[in-house]
């Protein structure tokens, strides 16, 4: 099939928790399909309650992960001010790491296009 | 808990100051000590810059902002994250709170 | 590799760490030195009104944290001049300056930009 | 570039598709994805909003999330909104897409706007 734009770089920001609306699935969906287009996903950063990702038990993220070597990254701050990251690596789900703003700010500036899910 | 010449102050997990109205430069010495870092006029100048940001704009900047905050305050001489390594180590912003009696900033494990 | 960065606050404030949150994004993106713009549109007019006592019924207060944008050169801060009207506000009425520019122009603005978040 | 917007909530319970038309530029597209698809619905009171930015802007639904509410694109509830006038409002255009095609509206429109 016939590709209409060439490959293009993602910056993907998730604001909600994964059982708090459609929007993490919606993101999940959206990277797939990009992925398949032949399109890079940069970065995921999980902000606001987008956090209790990396503490889920679904495992769409460590699988999502691991198929496709995604970067997924809960901001250190967001997950502090909801007393979730105070020597809780160990038991961050697989595939997730703590990371600064910097690290968003980094993923929109390399990409070509960042995108926002969760309200 | 932290005691300064006789006060009981409270102080969370990581040793910060619970309320930041029972600081004064007594309690910073106190403070600092148990880094420990030797508290010099340089570090009295940021620490007094920390503690106002705090009061006026009621946020704690991250890393990044803080370096960018000095230099807009003291110029690029200070506002450089070398010399404020220099001054507070591994973490400047999380020392300069810390010291200052200032609740802990974003962004530090 | 710079990229234009606009933030868009359209809530009330007082809803949680959203907006702190937000700010501190657009304030991280700041300190990259990156061109960075805050534009308050509906319900986010009310976040920079004057006069708000959100301590007295014990809620953080954000209005002031508004005033650190000039400490990190954030100079460009817009406000619509209609979600102003709508709700009987005049930039008087406002603890920041910000520039009143018309809806009819915020399609333009938005199209000029790299990223664009909204809070 | 012209810009996307997102619009992932109801118009029950958000202004997010009615705010964002009202500031949306000459050649922006639309997606309605999540229950924002539900501006496509019977009794949404979206009709008219979205009949007056037919041809400013290009709206589309994301197919699978509007399946998944058992809505179809071609219900009548669109022309519905317009039934006191006569003749009949003409239906506003919903364009359909996948994700696929959610994927290529993103690479051909910047920024990407979300509403919520």
């Amino acid at each position: 099939m016939e590709r209409f734009f060439s490959s293009m770089k993602y910056a993907i920001q998730i604001n909600s928790a994964p059982v708090q609306s459609q929007s993490v699935h919606s993101a999940q969906q959206f990277i797939k399909a990009a992925l398949a287009e032949g399109h890079e996903i940069i970065r995921v950063f999980f902000y606001h309650d987008g956090i209790y990702n990396g503490f889920a038990v679904d495992a769409a993220w460590p699988a999502l992960a691991r198929q496709h070597g995604l970067d997924l990254v809960l901001c250190v701050s967001a997950a502090e001010r909801r007393g979730m990251a105070a020597g809780a690596s160990a038991e961050l789900a697989e595939g997730f790491r703590f990371g600064g703003l910097a690290q968003w700010v980094d993923a929109a500036l390399k990409a070509d296009r960042t995108l926002v899910f969760g309200g | 808990m932290l005691d300064v010449e006789g006060r009981t102050l409270e102080t969370t997990a990581d040793g910060f100051l619970v309320d930041p109205a029972n600081w004064d430069e007594q309690v910073a010495a106190v403070l600092a000590a148990g880094i420990p870092i030797e508290l010099t006029e340089a570090h009295w100048e940021i620490i007094r810059f920390i503690r106002a940001y705090y009061l006026r704009f009621h946020h704690l900047p991250n890393n990044r902002m803080f370096v960018k905050a000095v230099q807009k305050e003291f110029g690029a001489e200070k506002g450089n994250s070398r010399y404020l390594h220099r001054l507070f180590p591994e973490s400047p912003v999380k020392y300069a709170c810390l010291i200052g009696g200032l609740p802990k900033p974003p962004g530090c494990i | 590799m710079g990229k234009k960065f606009l933030f868009i606050l359209r809530r009330s404030p007082q809803q949680g760490a959203r907006v702190r949150e937000t700010l501190d994004m657009l304030l991280t993106v700041a300190a990259f030195d990156q061109p960075v713009m805050l534009l308050f549109l509906d319900d986010g007019v009310y976040q920079i009104k004057r006069g708000q006592s959100p301590e007295s019924v014990g809620l953080p207060a954000v209005a002031p944290t508004f005033e650190a944008l000039a400490l990190y050169d954030v100079e460009a801060v817009l406000v619509e001049r209609e979600s102003l009207a709508e709700r009987g506000l005049t930039e008087s009425d406002l603890v920041i300056p910000a520039e009143a520019i018309a809806r009819a122009e915020i399609a333009a603005l938005v199209a000029d930009q790299d990223v664009v978040v909204t809070g | 570039m012209a810009a996307l917007h997102l619009i992932s909530r109801s118009p029950a319970d958000s202004r997010a598709l009615e705010q964002c038309l009202a500031r949306a530029g000459e050649g922006d597209a639309v997606l309605l994805i999540e229950d924002g698809v539900y501006a496509a619905a019977e009794g949404s009171g979206s009709g008219e909003i979205l009949r007056a930015a037919t041809g400013r802007v290009m709206v589309y639904v994301l197919m699978p999330d509007l399946e998944a509410r058992g809505l179809d694109i071609g219900s009548p509830c669109l022309r519905a909104a317009g039934a006191n006038n006569s003749p009949p409002s003409p239906a506003p255009a919903l364009h359909p897409v996948d994700y696929r095609g959610f994927v290529n509206l993103t690479a051909s429109h910047r920024p990407v706007v979300s509403w919520f």
